[in-house]
């Protein structure tokens, strides 16, 4: 059906595609894997016509493509969900569902049919999303169901979902599998993004691996295991994922009793975090795992309620008493909150720490530090050291997430508030991120881990809550943290 | 090798350079239809009327910086140009000192007016600086009743206009003094740091800890701080303190700042962007004079 | 779960509705201040005076907003509104000499002319800022300079006279209902607009594209075609405040329009459109220019000194403006609770 | 066109105050003769907006090519951008020209370098715009507060039987020429039977001023005149008339322009004061040649402002208060 050949793509300073094949038919799914800025992102973007070729030939249908525009790509049957979502932030959900091809009566958009179909689909995929709210009012994981919602409102010959899935829990994400499969019966063309094992070893009928911007293979769904992938992906064998961690739970880090936001949906909330241990809050997109987290950082108005940080209880609810207080947030919309996509990794990595002694001198920042530090804590989360200066924007999805995560590492903190740490992130990149948190835990550091990654949360932490709609349901620990345990409490049991 | 050329190019910023030579350009275009244009008083000349347009257009780019605008730099000039003449002429020794002094705090309660409005009241820039922008204009119109301060000490003009050293115009000289420092301090300083960092995303910066209201607030009071020594070294060019000495500089330097490369988005540009900026415009001060002093001949 | 969610639907719909509202209530608390301070606001003269003011730059702020909502700037309002002004009166007064009598056929025509070459500016606007990736900003201070330039040229900065009585008599001072034609006539833009921007597919993509130009593209939009139309639109739109002024005084001139760049920046501004594109409503802005001509009649009713005038401005613009941020901050505080 | 072609006696004596012995002498001024070599001339304008200075272009335009000298105009783009007329004046002296002629922004922003360059003894004559104290070789301006006076006055006399009732809309805030021209006003109608109920500034442009004067009109219901710069009593005949008042209505112009002309002589304005722009340029390029070619010549002198009524604007000869109609403005004669 695609078809692309001998296919060139270089960025000022980087040959992000070099000289890579790759054809998707009908009825099957191709998944495309590889390292994090491997080049998966960008030819998908050739191929949806966002981005044009150096040089290489395109051709669907057997026809050849010369000028490809993305409004020439849907009218052929292209439709994709981008890694970096394509929405516009102020338009409500409902807008960016059908933008560009609204239906029309005697040239008014027709609301009526805009909302039907848009419960039609979200009906399918068992989502419930506020349809008038501006998508920038979303947690990114609702953003990512929107962007999926947003490309199957087209009924498409070629299906393509980059990291459809990299926030949603389990359950969500077994939803649109299901509705990839439902696709590929219906002889859809999909190609797909992933860097979960277990969904390639359910999905794929053809893999092909990308490294450094080359075709390093195709294999057929039967070759597929997880050490055969690593060793194409890196060239070395798969080693393991998850470290062992050793707790020793010490004094209190984190404490939170009787919380409730001004904005209504959480209830009661208790929790606690003590030095070397990891706790884990596991919970379906929107039941508020999220807003824990930024309301112990003060991003989240909360009604009632107290918040204590290494023994001192929050009063002023700014991110900088409370960094000062020892404690740090990742959010989990890196875009959006996370980094200043036009400045520098570099300076992406040190913002958070431009008030310690190591970087700063009477005001003065101490450029020769900043650059050893910076350099090393990318070398350790595997970001081309080559790109520190350049602006993030220039990143590859995954490599974002590693900045953003970065400046976690750079500074002394007692305190970690991850959201969503390992979203879009590489599995050699993961477990280089794990092992960094064990050392963390180890030296003494307590770690909230806000996760939708079960497997994740149920490996790295001791105790993990669960919540569902606004409330902690359940504290789990030792032998109770099973998967079959949470999903239970997921649904409120 | 690409990529180690590419950086070496990214990082000497290749805008600026490119700049700089159209620029130089043009000026040998201009030299060999009319050789007088380069001559050494004229283009002494050129350089400190650019000087003023450059700290101005620096001023005006610190608040860009964080996605600000200030509208109200015209009549700050005016104001500070007025405020400093008025106490030189008034106090007998010391006038000199005191007025700049005066001058600068005039400036720095504006600009501290203006960040607190933008920052703490979180009023769209814009409407703010509008806002100052007419209460600054009643005062300029109003202390003096709309007439020009005459009589500053003959020294102060001497000082800070006239003079050259080793044949550079003293403008020039403290300009560019002005424009190094302050490139310095932003790329080494927290402070500087932090204006590109909330300029490129206000949200990301605040969650990573970053006062967004306390480095706004300074970020106006130093911009406003810039148009008062601005406006002084005006002031001694004259030797008046002018009620309208720069009501439409405004424009002028946010397209200085915009042509040189800053973003009106925040977060981007550094301080070359302005100085270059404002040696294009006076590019075309110098291709009106060649074309003057052709049509002369 | 459900629950949640349609509450926070209905939280955002409130959100915006109350935003909506706050500016006719800042305009009320003036109007009804100057219930004590000067009756004579109230009448009909006045009414109309302020309705007038408010028709012209109503024309001015809608073309400003439309241009900032795709995320751009248009510093040539000023200079196309002149050049209407100058072109539709030369037409008029040409045409009268070749076919005299028929004066509908001269308006008309003057009107048509105006208009078309405003059309032509925008659209100049348009493609500049479209294909260049220059700054709009840059652009439109050049297409500005040139505009007006050129207009200056042409007449030497002498107005032109002699324009049919009609226009003058009863365009710009007629009244139907006892109000000024004009204000309809800029009532009928403000609605036009504000449906098409809420109703068509063009206006979601014009927010769209000044939302996030690359989603909008990504989408199947032509932000190039969009940002085309919007320039040339608001081209039309300065063009016909041009004419509107026009027709108050009664010549055609090229020295009107020195101040509209700010002025409907800052009318666009309060009406709530961000600098940033993307955000704004059409109605909100026709209120923003609202506010601007009650302040300003008010300013002049309130026998206020009028080198004091300007200040008084200057504080009010800061400070309704905040007051209307604070009442707002204070009923969703009420109505939802917590910090805001 | 054969406007251009003006000869010697286009002008011949024209009466001005002489101020030579402190007093003011009412005295004739003759032109210059052709100039003996083709003098490098600049003049220095504040813009070229309006009507007026266009008439001032005019009449140095005029007066250079019968001269046949070299002259150009800089304008600096209006009257906020004191700065930029510095920019100019340091832009003409570093191209060597023989005279400068001066129409300041205001005198104070450029008296220290007039005063520097004096003392090189390049020939500066200031013209238009007073240059009080500045040591200029000569200069001719109407005083503008004489001027207020003068408009003051014609008016107090229109009210000898009734109340006046008058508003002024002198012009720009903080202008300078607006406030002196508003302060001999005040001073003629003191203790007249004319009262000022208020001064309104604002933009010189024709809309702006109309709603300053239409709001005015609401304010003051009393106002029987109205006394302001030529755009504000444009802007009044309109507003005038839709509030029905133009029976009893008077209004003043403080200066002049084609516009005003037309008007009063169709009866829609009273009056206007005018203080022949286009011969106070002929006389600035007159006395620049006649200062270069050592001729003596007056070191000071002011125009005679006169009233324009319906009476005697036959008998005044607008050729030298106004550019002809479609006169372009030009900015470099060689
Ligand atoms: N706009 C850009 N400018 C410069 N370089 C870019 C740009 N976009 C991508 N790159 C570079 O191209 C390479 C490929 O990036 P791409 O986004 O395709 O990676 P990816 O395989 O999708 O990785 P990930 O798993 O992290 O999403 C990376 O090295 C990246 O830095
Ligand atoms: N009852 C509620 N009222 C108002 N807003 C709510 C309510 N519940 C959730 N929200 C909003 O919904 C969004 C989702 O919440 P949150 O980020 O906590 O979800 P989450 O559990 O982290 O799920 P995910 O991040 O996977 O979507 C947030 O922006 C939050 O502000
Ligand atoms: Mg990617
Ligand atoms: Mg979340």
């Amino acid at each position: 059906m695609i078809k692309l050949k001998n296919i060139t793509k270089t960025f000022p300073g980087v040959k992000a595609l070099n000289d890579v094949d790759f054809e998707v038919n009908p009825g099957e799914i191709h998944v495309l894997f590889g390292e994090n800025g491997a080049g998966k992102s960008t030819l998908v973007n050739i191929i949806v016509g966002n981005l044009a070729p150096d040089s290489g030939t395109y051709q669907i249908n057997g026809q050849k493509i010369d000028c490809l525009s993305p409004k020439v790509a849907r009218l052929l049957g292209i439709s994709a969900v981008s890694q970096e979502f394509s929405l516009a932030p102020s338009l409500s959900v409902l807008d960016n569902l059908f933008l560009g091809r609204e239906p029309t009566r005697w040239g008014i958009t027709n609301k009526k049919v805009m909302v039907q179909r848009a419960y039609k689909v979200l009906n399918d995929m068992k989502v419930k999303l506020p349809l008038f709210a501006p998508v920038n009012s979303l947690s990114r994981a609702q953003k990512q169901q929107a962007e999926i919602a947003k490309a199957l409102m087209l009924d498409a010959k070629v299906l393509i979902l980059d990291e459809p899935t990299a926030s949603l829990t389990d359950i969500e994400a077994k939803r649109v599998i299901q509705l990839v499969k439902d696709l590929r019966q219906k002889c859809v063309a999909i190609i797909y993004i992933s860097h979960r094992m277990r969904e390639i070893r359910a999905l794929a009928n053809r893999v092909t691996v990308l490294r450094n911007g080359e075709s390093v293979g195709t294999i057929e769904s039967e070759e597929i295991t997880e050490n055969t992938l690593v060793e194409m992906m890196t060239g070395k064998k798969a080693g393991s994922l998850f470290p062992d961690i050793s707790i020793r739970p010490g004094s209190l880090r984190l404490k939170i009793s009787d919380m409730n936001f001004s904005n209504g949906g959480g209830y009661n909330i208790s929790l606690s975090v003590h030095s070397g241990e990891i706790v884990g809050i596991a919970g379906l997109v929107g039941c508020g795992k999220g807003r824990i987290g930024r309301a112990v950082f003060g991003l989240e108005p909360i009604k009632s309620g107290k918040i204590e940080i290494n023994g001192e209880t929050v009063t002023q609810f700014s991110p900088r008493r409370i960094m000062r207080l020892g404690a740090c947030y990742f959010p989990s919309d890196r875009v959006s909150e996370g980094l200043c996509m036009n400045r520098p990794v570099r300076e992406n990595i040190t913002m958070a720490t431009l008030d310690s002694a190591a970087f700063v001198e009477r005001g003065f920042i101490r450029l020769n530090n900043e650059s050893n530090s910076s350099m090393v804590c990318a070398e350790h989360l595997k970001v081309d050291l080559s790109k520190l200066e350049t602006s993030v924007e220039n990143l590859s999805g995954g490599n974002r997430q590693k900045v953003l995560l970065a400046r976690g590492f750079i500074r002394d903190i007692e305190l970690f508030i991850f959201d969503e740490p390992t979203v879009g992130v590489d599995i050699n990149a993961k477990s280089e991120i794990y092992l960094l948190m064990k050392s963390l835990v180890e030296h003494g550091a307590g770690i909230l881990l806000i996760s939708s990654d079960l497997e994740e949360i149920i490996k790295l932490s001791n105790r993990i809550y669960t919540m569902h709609n606004g409330s902690i349901v359940a504290e789990l620990m030792d032998n109770n943290k099973s998967e079959e345990n949470i999903l239970s409490c997921f649904f409120g049991k | 090798m690409n990529s180690a050329l590419y950086k070496i190019i990214h990082n000497s910023r290749r805008f600026e350079i490119a700049m700089f030579m159209g620029i130089a350009l043009l000026l040998i275009g201009f030299a060999m239809k009319e050789p007088t244009v380069l001559s050494t008083t004229n283009i002494l000349n050129v350089l400190s009327q650019t000087s003023y347009l450059a700290i101005f257009a620096c001023a005006q780019s610190i608040v860009i910086l964080v996605r600000g605008f200030d509208l109200s730099l015209g009549t700050t000039v005016s104001v500070v140009s007025l405020f400093t003449a008025l106490v030189m002429v008034s106090l007998g020794a010391f006038s000199i000192p005191m007025g700049i002094a005066a001058g600068l705090l005039a400036g720095s309660i504006i600009g501290f007016f203006n960040g607190y409005c933008v920052a703490i009241l979180e009023i769209n820039p814009f409407i703010v600086t509008l806002g100052t922008y007419n209460i600054l204009l009643a005062v300029s119109s109003t202390i003096t009743g709309g007439f020009p301060v005459t009589g500053l000490p003959t020294i102060f003009p001497k000082l800070f206009s006239e003079i050259s050293i080793i044949g550079i115009p003293i403008a020039v000289i403290i300009a560019v003094l002005i424009i190094v420092t302050l490139e310095y301090l932003l790329l080494n300083t927290v402070f500087g740091r932090n204006l590109y960092l909330i300029g490129s995303n206000p949200r990301a910066a605040h969650i990573a800890g970053i006062s967004y209201k306390f480095n706004s607030i300074v970020a106006y009071i130093l911009c406003s701080f810039l148009i008062a020594i601005g406006a002084i070294l005006l002031t001694a060019r004259t030797g008046s303190g002018e009620p309208n000495l720069g009501s439409q500089l405004t424009l002028q330097t946010i397209a200085a700042a915009v042509i040189g490369g800053m973003s009106l988005r925040g977060g981007e540009g550094s301080m070359m962007a302005p100085v270059l900026g404002a040696c294009k415009r006076s590019r075309g001060i110098l291709g009106a004079q060649s074309g003057a002093l052709f049509s002369l001949r | 779960m459900k629950l949640n969610i349609n509450n926070k639907a209905l939280s955002w719909i409130m959100k915006v509705r109350i935003d909506l509202f706050f500016l006719p209530f800042v305009i009320f608390l003036i109007v009804l201040l100057m219930v004590f301070i000067e009756p004579r606001f109230f009448s009909r003269l006045n009414i109309s005076n302020v309705l007038r003011y408010f028709s012209a730059l109503s024309f001015t702020a809608l073309c400003q907003g439309l241009v900032m909502i795709v995320g751009g700037f248009d510093l040539s309002v000023g200079s196309i509104m002149a050049m209407a002004s100058v072109v539709s009166a030369t037409t008029m007064i040409s045409i009268q000499s070749i076919v005299p009598g028929m004066v509908g056929l001269h308006i008309l025509c003057g009107v048509g002319a105006g208009i078309i070459a405003g059309a032509l500016a925008g659209l100049l606007n348009g493609t500049l800022v479209s294909q260049l990736k220059v700054s709009p900003f840059i652009i439109t201070m050049g297409t500005m300079s040139i505009i007006s330039g050129s207009v200056y040229l042409y007449t030497k900065g002498a107005p032109i006279y002699g324009l049919p009585k009609l226009l003058i008599v009863e365009i710009g001072r007629g009244r139907i209902l006892n109000l000024p034609i004009l204000f309809f006539v800029a009532l009928l833009a403000v609605l036009i607009l504000w449906f098409i921007m809420v109703k068509t597919p063009f206006g979601r993509h014009t927010y769209a594209v000044g939302s996030n130009p690359r989603a909008a593209y990504e989408s199947g939009i032509k932000p190039t075609t969009i940002i085309l139309t919007i320039y040339t639109l608001s081209g039309v739109l300065s063009a016909v405040a041009g004419l509107i002024i026009t027709a108050r005084i009664g010549s055609g001139q090229s020295g009107i329009g020195s101040n509209a760049a700010i002025e409907s920046i800052a009318a666009a501004v309060i009406g709530g459109v961000s600098l940033r594109g993307g955000i704004g409503s059409i109605p909100k802005v026709a209120l923003g220019a609202l506010f601007l001509a009650i302040i300003s009649n008010t300013l002049n009713l309130a026998h206020i000194d009028s080198k004091y005038q300007t200040m008084v401005l200057g504080f009010f613009l800061i400070f309704a403006i905040a007051i209307e941020r604070w009442i707002s901050a204070l009923f969703v505080r009420a109505l939802f609770g917590g910090k805001g | 066109t054969n406007l251009t072609t003006v000869t010697a006696e286009a002008w011949s004596n024209f009466k001005v105050y002489n101020f030579d012995s402190g007093k003011p002498v009412k005295v004739d001024i003759s032109p210059a003769e052709k100039a003996s070599k083709p003098w490098k001339l600049y003049a220095l304008l504040p813009h070229m907006k309006d009507g007026y200075w266009v008439s001032v272009n005019y009449g140095l335009v005029e007066e250079a090519k019968r001269l046949g000298v070299k002259l150009t105009i800089l304008q600096a783009g209006g009257y906020s951008e004191m700065a930029k007329q510095v920019n100019q004046y340091d832009d003409c002296l570093s191209t060597n020209p023989d005279a400068i002629l001066i129409a300041p922004i205001a005198e104070s922003g450029l008296a220290a370098k007039i005063e520097k360059t004096a003392k090189t003894g390049l020939v500066q004559i200031g013209f238009v715009n007073p240059i009080k104290t500045a040591p200029v070789t000569s200069k001719i301006f109407v005083d503008y507060a004489t001027k207020g006076r003068q408009t003051g006055e014609y008016l107090a006399k229109l009210f000898v039987e009734r109340k006046g009732k008058v508003v002024a809309f002198p012009g720009p805030q903080g202008s300078g020429w607006a406030e002196a021209y508003l302060n001999g006003f005040h001073e003629a109608l003191e203790g007249s039977t004319v009262d000022i109920l208020a001064d309104k500034f604002g933009p010189a442009g024709v809309a702006e001023s109309l709603i300053l004067v239409e709001d005015s009109l609401q304010a003051y219901p009393q106002m029987n005149a109205i006394w302001g710069g030529a755009p504000a009593a444009e802007a009044a005949i309109g507003a005038v008339e839709e509030a029905g008042k133009e029976k009893d209505m008077v209004i003043i112009s403080s200066y002049e322009n084609q516009t005003m002309v037309d008007f009063l002589k169709e009866d829609k304005i009273t009056a206007f004061a005018t203080e022949f722009p286009v011969m106070q340029g002929r006389i600035a390029v007159s006395m620049a040649v006649k200062a270069l070619e050592k001729k003596k010549i007056p070191a000071y002198m002011e125009i005679i402002p006169q009233m324009a009524t319906m009476d005697n604007i036959e008998d005044i000869d607008l050729t030298t208060v106004l550019a002809p109609p479609g006169y372009r403005p030009v900015f470099s004669v060689d």
